[in-house]
């Protein structure tokens, strides 16, 4: 590589830069509906710069749209590396946009930190196996293990008799993940899962499945479907009677406006939290309360929270504390150092890179939630189980779906 | 023996004349742009060859689409199918220890095999029924490839054989990787249609049955396009995944590739070679300028779809070439007429 | 009563003028004859009055209305029907739904689907065939018939007999004075010049967009004709003289001077006193041989340089 | 035939030998029978008319002969060869070339460049070779001075020329034309006759479809009434024209009328 | 049991898919354009209903009641102002000209509505079922969408095969000049043509939206399984269309039964195998 023009200096500009990446077009925006009110947050609380290296800085962050796509994820995170010659990327929601950002960072060697993604699909489907790690890039979450753990907490508290799950998984990153993950933990503890195969998003129809379902009478239901998806099965369930006793759902239902869409049938259905105002957690930046982001952000857009107001912020924590904490800011490698030693306590709780199921990876605890009849929105989420994270109280008992 | 030999005599004095009187110095020209391009790694930024390692690679695809669409008059919405399976080519064979951007151009091979059995059935159709047959077709190579979980399955997978590379080394590679393959395609393409091949499918796009009649075995001609064809977006894919890291079923057989081809090759000019490259450069500028305005850069490129394509047919390079006559790569043939041709030839008995 | 007044009219196709400054009047139940070599604009001046192409200058009066500017559908409304060179029909309507369309403005009138099946009796047997199976003359059968059944008071008919087997040609012109003896008024364009002076009141003969001859049949020299037709000698000509069509080259646009310039060069040396075969069955054969033509035909050697000129000029 | 490589064979035959023969071909479109197990043979250097009612079938007798239409049932020979199962490609290839009653030119094209393909693929010249052959063959057929021209710019008369400078482009040993004569004024008329003339004195093989009937006549040793399907008079133009059934069915009307279409131009005194 | 379940299902899914894809076979298989737009103007009359029934607290139906002459006109003054000139100038023009109103319509959505996946309420209808065994039972909802699309797709055929103006449709279809020579205002007509199928696709779009909910970027999938119920039925019949809607229906919940990974994969390869055997599709309009 003599001779090589290569990316040229980062330029020893006092400013430090922080590349953003999400999903804030294409059928994942979701995600992303909270990113505007996050990121004006984070620039309010870094306005006066921070100290890193010894020196005080400013601090610029640079928003990039993956539009849902993995190719544009990986554009756009060059462009943030290259152009930008940003100091630290950050990437929020799913496997198609953290992945491919993080392939990019983890080649072009600069610190990277993901969230709101199962850390299976983030770590083996970036083609790792067991025992192996990333030297830049990292990120915290939680897997299969978290969510076996809550939902068949749940459906041992509901009183199932006949242990039998339904799974609709279909086949993409996140349902694969489930898929290896699932079945082996759940078979210790007696349930039997009944799982049709891996079908393939955006279909219309779901008789088959609901008949197997319904065939096999199986009482506890589970899924990681797209939205759209959902709500063409749970409709379609409820018209040929498949009523299960109780539905924990992963993926889906996160967000307020899922509920809203589903009508009537949103009531009960259960998800899992990682994020709720309720939890007890505060910013590194100001001190600000879970409770007071939220309401900030009902206040300033007119909107109910959502689960990625918490997640998003903390990746600009992390940052912040990742840079700070380097001796040179400008020194990838350590930055990156920094990342794999990360302990931090903000507005995600208590965060440790160094003590999950692979390096570099930290672990959330996510809480059990169910959809209810609101009294300011049409839906809200009651927290209904918080055996594995008891920090966080609850907020109503958990009843069954149908 | 119908033809005389008096007149296959007379006929020898016609000279024919190919090129135009420019064509030496666009061949210089066009050789020049390319040795600087290919040196570019050694004074510019990464940030520039990054950039255009992606205009490169569209320009691969829209050149393919172009000779498929504008020469053998077969519109496909569904040449999506040989991206990705070019860039799982690239990943399956990296798998198997082939190094990826050696793999880039057996992606070429590969996508030219799968391309022949494929032919066999898009070719039964015609026309519109062509066009959403291919996308279609696509659709069950995603489907496919979907189903195999050693190449990620539905959830796509990163190639990590490239990671261990110094990054500078890498970048500058893949960009030499990406030109490479989009003057093979250029070139190709240029050197196909000026061989006699180039003739047949010119008539074949303006009249099939009577190109038929006239000798042209019109299938052969246009399988011929459609692996070309697939050749080139083939490799274009690999170059896709080289420069991402990170393919996705979804993604890798988006429809959207064969959109960008369409908008490309339409803005620049169908049926002129040119006009792929015209068509890039506008596309990739546009999005230079406005991707990071989300939307709203993505309803301007619908817009600019829909003005190109109802108030500028010809495209730019149609439109230039209509006002200036201007041609980088001279296909036409031009007979100097003597005027004693004129004059009436004795009747052979 | 002056059904038809065409004054000062052009028609452009891009840059060249197919039809230049014409005049031309028709009378109510009369049927004009246009002739004219090929190119010479005979489909464009029908065309421009059925509607189809514009008119660069000049106006079309109907029936004492200016439709100059009137939508094609409305001329048909107002009585002009065409049938078009190539006969034009719906492929995939079956026979009788060709008929059937042409009906579609609903004009009062004679004729209908089955006045039409009667003058064309297979028809009745294949109404529900696709229209795109059947033979040239039996397209051009039922083309004619569409055109009726819109009962037009002005029946413009654009090479009705090309491709024709003699026996449908002759039916065409038996039946043809049958159509026209009801009172439709017919502008008939036809390159077997016989055939349509035999049906005509009047000849109006084009070359190159322009009048060179008009007049009643009878009235009308054959070498009067034969003249007017090709422009005189510029056939004999070698085509490199007129215009230069030695150079001609790809990117001209369908030079006018062509049909000409064109056709000769090969073997055109054999056919001295080639003559339209307006000369045997006419009935007018009087040799009443005073042309009524208003306008000079171009005469001697020199209007074929002067049309050349004036084209491209 | 010096510097060209044939891609298939061409067996040249004894003169007079049969080159093309019909055997039991049969086709029907919908309820429409258009050809009704028809025989028919073409000596080498024999110059065939075909007259026949619109509808006859005879633009289907070529297609089914040049390969673009499959018959139902029955065989083909040319040149010692059944070629019932082979391509319109191949078939031409073979020495087969046809004109369309309606010009099919490749209109993107210059006048030369469609006679080129023909010459490239239909005669398998390559190279240079093919550029003469084309421009001879626009040379006779008169197009040589429009040679750069767009085929989509060409006048009725040169699209119909240039049907025919393409069929002759593939150096055919049977030209099947199909109403070339349609649509010119009767000077054109002598023209095409005249240049049809010359291709049959140098021995090509033609069979022409004709309403003009009397350049037919004037241009053929042979003539043919193709009638719902079926021959119905074969042999010599007067013999053919003077048939009642052909009258009846093709010519119609009395004899006086028939004079008209039987003669050339100036032959029927004013 | 369950196989007749799966047969039930798939033909009521038919009935969805043959609504769907008869807008798409009007202007497919009379005007000859491929409009790309398609499900994505589906998915705009969804929107507009969701908006109508918010703002005015009608209900879902009646707000697709108003949604309906709406898109019907946006259809007429979409082929006035911009298909009919794509026309003029070819095939590829319109299938780019749609491909760019695909990418607008999308990302104006996305801009006015957000991302949110959003779905008409239609209240108990919703989850309402014709029991018929334990195993099977019938959707209301989607009976009524079955009969509609039967309804409407019969309508159409009739109107097209029956009527002056539908005739005049097929032959401005097959040569607008010509048309316009015995009187046809072939843009008018062509507007007509248009709006019709606009109005299919609202009602269409209205039906999907209270099946399953949708968001701003689901009109593409919506498409290509209309434009395999048109092809697989045939062009340019709206009887073919019935049956092609059908049997993709079919294909894919009978192989939903085997594997429910071969859903999609089945409907496309019966669609591919309808092309490679019987590429004028099941049932052919006349001839073309
Ligand atoms: N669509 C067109 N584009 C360009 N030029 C045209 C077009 N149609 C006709 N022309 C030209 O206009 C002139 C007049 O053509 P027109 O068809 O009116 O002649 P015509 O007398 O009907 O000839 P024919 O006997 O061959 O039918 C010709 O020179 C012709 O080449
Ligand atoms: N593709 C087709 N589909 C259905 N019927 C057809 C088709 N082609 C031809 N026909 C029918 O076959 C018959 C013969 O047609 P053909 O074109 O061979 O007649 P022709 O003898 O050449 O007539 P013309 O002298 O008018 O050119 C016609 O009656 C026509 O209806
Ligand atoms: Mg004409
Ligand atoms: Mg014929």
């Amino acid at each position: 590589s003599k001779g090589l023009k290569g990316t040229g200096s980062t330029g020893d500009s006092g400013t430090l830069k922080i590349g953003y990446v999400s999903p804030q077009t294409g059928p994942l925006a979701s995600f992303a509906a909270s990113d505007n009110f996050v990121i004006k947050q984070v620039t309010d609380a870094l306005s006066k710069g921070i100290t890193a290296g010894g020196k005080h800085r400013g601090v610029q962050i640079v928003v990039k749209d993956s539009q849902s796509t993995t190719t544009r994820a990986a554009d756009v995170t060059k462009e943030l590396i290259l152009t930008d010659k940003v100091d630290i990327v950050l990437a929020s929601a799913t496997p198609d946009t953290a992945n491919p950002v993080a392939d990019q960072c983890e080649a072009n060697g600069v610190p990277n930190v993901s969230t709101i993604v199962p850390w299976e699909a983030w770590f083996f489907g970036r083609g790792k196996k067991e025992g192996e790690s990333f030297k830049y890039t990292t990120m915290f979450f939680f897997g299969m293990k978290e969510f076996t753990d809550l939902f068949t907490h749940m459906w041992g508290s509901i009183g199932a008799t006949n242990k039998t799950v339904a799974c609709l998984w279909p086949n993409d990153t996140d349902a694969n993940a489930f898929r290896s993950g699932f079945p082996p933990a759940m078979g210790p503890k007696g349930y039997k899962v009944i799982d049709p195969g891996g079908y393939q998003d955006e279909i219309s129809d779901f008789s088959s499945q609901i008949s197997r379902f319904k065939a096999a009478d199986a009482e506890l239901f589970t899924c990681t479907p797209l939205p759209p998806d959902f709500q063409t099965f749970w409709k379609q369930a409820a018209q040929q009677g498949y009523r299960p006793k109780l539905a924990t759902v992963a993926k889906v239902m996160l967000f307020p406006s899922e509920a809203d869409s589903l009508g009537q049938l949103t009531n009960n259905i259960a998800t899992d939290v990682w994020w709720s105002p309720s939890h007890p957690y505060k910013s590194t930046f100001d001190g600000k309360t879970a409770q007071q982001l939220a309401d900030d952000f009902a206040t300033q857009t007119g909107k109910q929270w959502s689960q990625a107001l918490g997640s998003v912020y903390s990746l600009f924590e992390i940052a912040a504390k990742a840079l700070s904490g380097a001796s040179d800011p400008k020194d990838r490698d350590e930055v990156a150092h920094q990342l794999q030693t990360m302990k931090i306590e903000g507005m995600s709780g208590q965060l440790d890179f160094t003590a999950g199921p692979q390096p570099g990876i930290a672990i959330q605890t996510p809480v059990g939630g169910q959809w209810r009849k609101g009294k300011k929105f049409p839906w809200d989420m009651y927290l209904v189980d918080n055996t594995f994270n008891p920090d966080v109280a609850t907020t109503g008992d958990l009843q069954p779906t149908s | 023996m119908a033809i005389g030999d008096a007149l296959l005599a007379r006929a020898r004095d016609i000279p024919v004349r190919r090129a135009g009187r420019s064509t030496r110095w666009t061949t210089v020209g066009l050789g020049l742009v390319v040795v600087v391009l290919a040196y570019l790694p050694y004074v510019a930024y990464t940030t520039v060859t990054d950039r255009l390692v992606d205009f490169l690679m569209l320009l691969t695809m829209a050149t393919m689409w172009n000779l498929l669409a504008g020469y053998a008059g077969l519109v496909s919405v569904g040449q999506q199918a040989y991206v990705g399976l070019g860039a799982y080519a690239v990943l399956q064979l990296s798998d198997w220890g082939v190094q990826p951007y050696l793999g880039v151009l057996l992606a070429a091979a590969v996508c030219t095999v799968i391309a022949l059995p494929t032919s066999l059935l898009a070719f039964r159709l015609r026309g519109d029924y062509f066009a959403v047959g291919t996308w279609v077709i696509a659709e069950v190579y995603r489907l496919l490839i979907v189903r195999d979980g050693d190449l990620g399955g539905g959830s796509g997978r990163s190639l990590t054989t490239l990671s261990g590379l110094d990054h500078t080394l890498r970048e500058a590679l893949t960009y030499w990787v990406a030109l490479a393959v989009a003057v093979l395609a250029l070139l190709g393409c240029y050197l196909l249609l000026r061989s006699r091949l180039g003739l047949a499918l010119t008539s074949v796009r303006d009249n099939e049955t009577a190109a038929r009649s006239a000798g042209v075995d019109v299938r052969r001609a246009k399988r011929v396009v459609y692996l070309v064809s697939a050749a080139g977006c083939g490799s274009a894919g690999g170059v896709l995944l080289v420069s991402s890291l990170n393919v996705h079923p979804d993604t890798a057989f988006s429809v959207q590739w064969s959109a960008y081809m369409i908008f490309i090759a339409v803005i620049g000019g169908i049926g002129y070679l040119e006009g792929a490259i015209v068509g890039s450069i506008v596309f990739f500028a546009v999005q230079e300028i406005f991707a990071n305005y989300g939307s709203w850069y993505l309803i301007l490129l619908g817009a600019l779809a829909v003005i190109g394509a109802v108030w500028l047919p010809r495209g730019l390079w149609g439109e230039l070439r209509a006002r200036t006559g201007a041609q980088l790569f001279p296909l036409r043939y031009r007979v100097d007429t003597p005027v004693t041709a004129a004059t009436p030839v004795p009747v052979e008995r | 009563m002056t059904l038809l007044e065409i004054s000062d009219l052009y028609a452009y196709h891009g840059q060249l003028a197919a039809i230049s400054a014409l005049d031309l009047t028709v009378e109510e139940g009369q049927t004009l004859a246009v002739i004219g070599a090929n190119g010479a604009g005979k489909s464009t001046l029908l065309r421009t009055i059925a509607g189809v192409m514009p008119a660069g200058a000049g106006s079309i009066r109907f029936d004492g209305r200016d439709i100059t500017r009137l939508p094609a559908h409305h001329r048909v409304a107002a009585g002009i029907a065409l049938v078009p060179e190539g006969r034009r029909l719906f492929p995939s309507l079956s026979v009788e739904e060709n008929l059937l369309v042409g009906g579609y403005r609903r004009r009062p009138g004679p004729w209908n689907v089955d006045r039409v099946m009667e003058l064309f009796p297979w028809m009745a047997q294949r109404r529900r065939q696709s229209a795109a199976g059947l033979s040239g003359g039996e397209q051009q059968a039922v083309a004619i018939g569409r055109a009726l059944i819109s009962n037009p008071r002005l029946l413009l008919l654009d090479e009705v007999s090309l491709g024709l087997a003699p026996v449908v040609v002759r039916r065409i012109y038996q039946v043809l004075p049958e159509i026209l003896r009801a009172g439709t008024t017919a502008l008939l364009v036809e390159q077997d010049v016989a055939q349509a002076l035999r049906v005509a009141d009047h000849v109006h003969c084009l070359l190159e967009g322009r009048t060179v001859l008009r007049g009643r049949p009878g009235e009308l020299a054959r070498e009067q004709i034969e003249r007017a037709y090709f422009g005189v000698d510029a056939r004999r000509q070698p085509a490199a003289a007129p215009g230069g069509s030695g150079s001609a080259d790809a990117s001209d646009p369908a030079g006018a001077g062509d049909p000409a310039g064109a056709s000769d060069p090969a073997g055109a040396g054999d056919e001295s006193g080639a003559i339209p075969r307006q000369a045997g069955p006419n009935p007018a054969g009087s040799g009443a041989s005073e042309p009524s033509a208003s306008e000079p035909g171009p005469a001697g050697a020199g209007p074929a340089g002067k049309a050349d000129e004036e084209v491209t000029g | 035939m010096s510097s060209r490589e044939r891609p298939l064979d061409r067996t040249t035959d004894a003169p007079g030998a049969e080159l093309l023969s019909l055997t039991g071909i049969s086709k029907r479109f919908g309820k429409v029978l258009v050809a009704d197990r028809l025989q028919l043979r073409v000596g080498d250097g024999e110059a065939v008319g075909i007259v026949g009612p619109n509808g006859a079938g005879k633009t289907t007798l070529f297609s089914m002969v040049s390969g673009d239409v499959a018959p139902d049932d029955g065989e083909i020979v040319f040149g010692g060869r059944t070629v019932t199962r082979l391509g319109a490609a191949a078939r031409c290839r073979l020495g087969v070339g046809r004109t369309y009653q309606v010009p099919r030119p490749f209109e993107n094209m210059t006048v030369f460049e469609n006679v080129l393909v023909a010459a490239q693929y239909g005669a398998g010249v390559r190279g240079r070779a093919a550029a003469d052959l084309a421009l001879a063959v626009l040379d006779q057929t008169g197009l040589l001075p429009i040679a750069n021209r767009h085929a989509g710019a060409l006048t009725l008369l040169q699209r119909k020329r240039l049907e025919l400078a393409r069929a002759l482009g593939g150096q055919p040993r049977l030209l099947l034309l199909d109403e070339v004569a349609g649509g010119l004024t009767d000077p054109e008329v002598e023209e095409l006759a005249g240049i049809i003339a010359a291709l049959r004195a140098s021995g090509l093989t033609i069979v022409w479809i004709e309403h003009v009937v009397h350049v037919l006549v004037r241009s053929v040793d042979r003539l043919l009434c193709l009638a719902g399907g079926a021959f119905i008079a074969d042999g010599s133009p007067e013999e053919v024209l003077r048939d009642d059934t052909v009258r009846e069915v093709y010519l119609g009307g009395g004899p006086e009328l028939t004079a008209v279409d039987t003669a050339g131009p100036g032959e029927v005194a004013p | 049991m369950a196989w007749v379940n799966a047969v039930v299902q798939g033909i009521l899914l038919g009935g969805l898919y043959a609504l769907f894809a008869c807008g798409l076979s009007i202007v497919f298989g009379v005007m000859r354009i491929v409009n790309l737009a398609h499900g994505d103007f589906a998915v705009l009359a969804a929107f507009l209903a969701y908006s109508v029934a918010d703002a005015t607290g009608l209900g879902p139906f009646w707000a697709g009641v108003i949604v309906i002459p709406v898109l019907a006109a946006v259809g007429y003054l979409l082929q006035r102002v911009l298909l009919q000139r794509s026309l003029g100038v070819g095939p590829l023009a319109t299938l780019l000209a749609t491909f760019g109103l695909s990418v607008i319509i999308q990302n104006v959505l996305l801009q006015t509505y957000s991302a949110d996946a959003r779905a008409l309420d239609i209240g108990r209808l919703a989850s309402a079922s014709l029991r018929i065994s334990g195993q099977l039972s019938i959707s209301y909802l989607a009976l009524i969408t079955f009969v509609l699309a039967v309804v409407v797709l019969v309508g159409l055929q009739l109107y097209l095969s029956r009527t002056r103006t539908g005739r005049m449709l097929r032959a401005s279809s097959d040569d607008p000049e010509a048309a316009r020579l015995v009187g046809a205002d072939s843009r008018h007509l062509y507007g007509i043509a248009t709006s019709i199928a606009f109005a299919t696709v609202a009602l269409a779009g209205v039906m999907f939206a209270m099946r399953s909910s949708f968001d701003p970027s689901i009109g593409p999938t919506r498409l290509i399984f209309a434009f395999e119920a048109v092809v697989i039925g045939g062009l340019g019949s709206l009887w073919g269309t019935l049956v092609g809607g059908m049997v993709l229906g079919l294909a894919q919940t009978v192989a939903g039964q085997f594997d429910p990974a071969l859903t999609l994969l089945a409907g496309h390869v019966i669609f591919l195998a309808v092309l490679a055997f019987r590429p004028q599709g099941l049932i052919p309009a006349r001839s073309t």
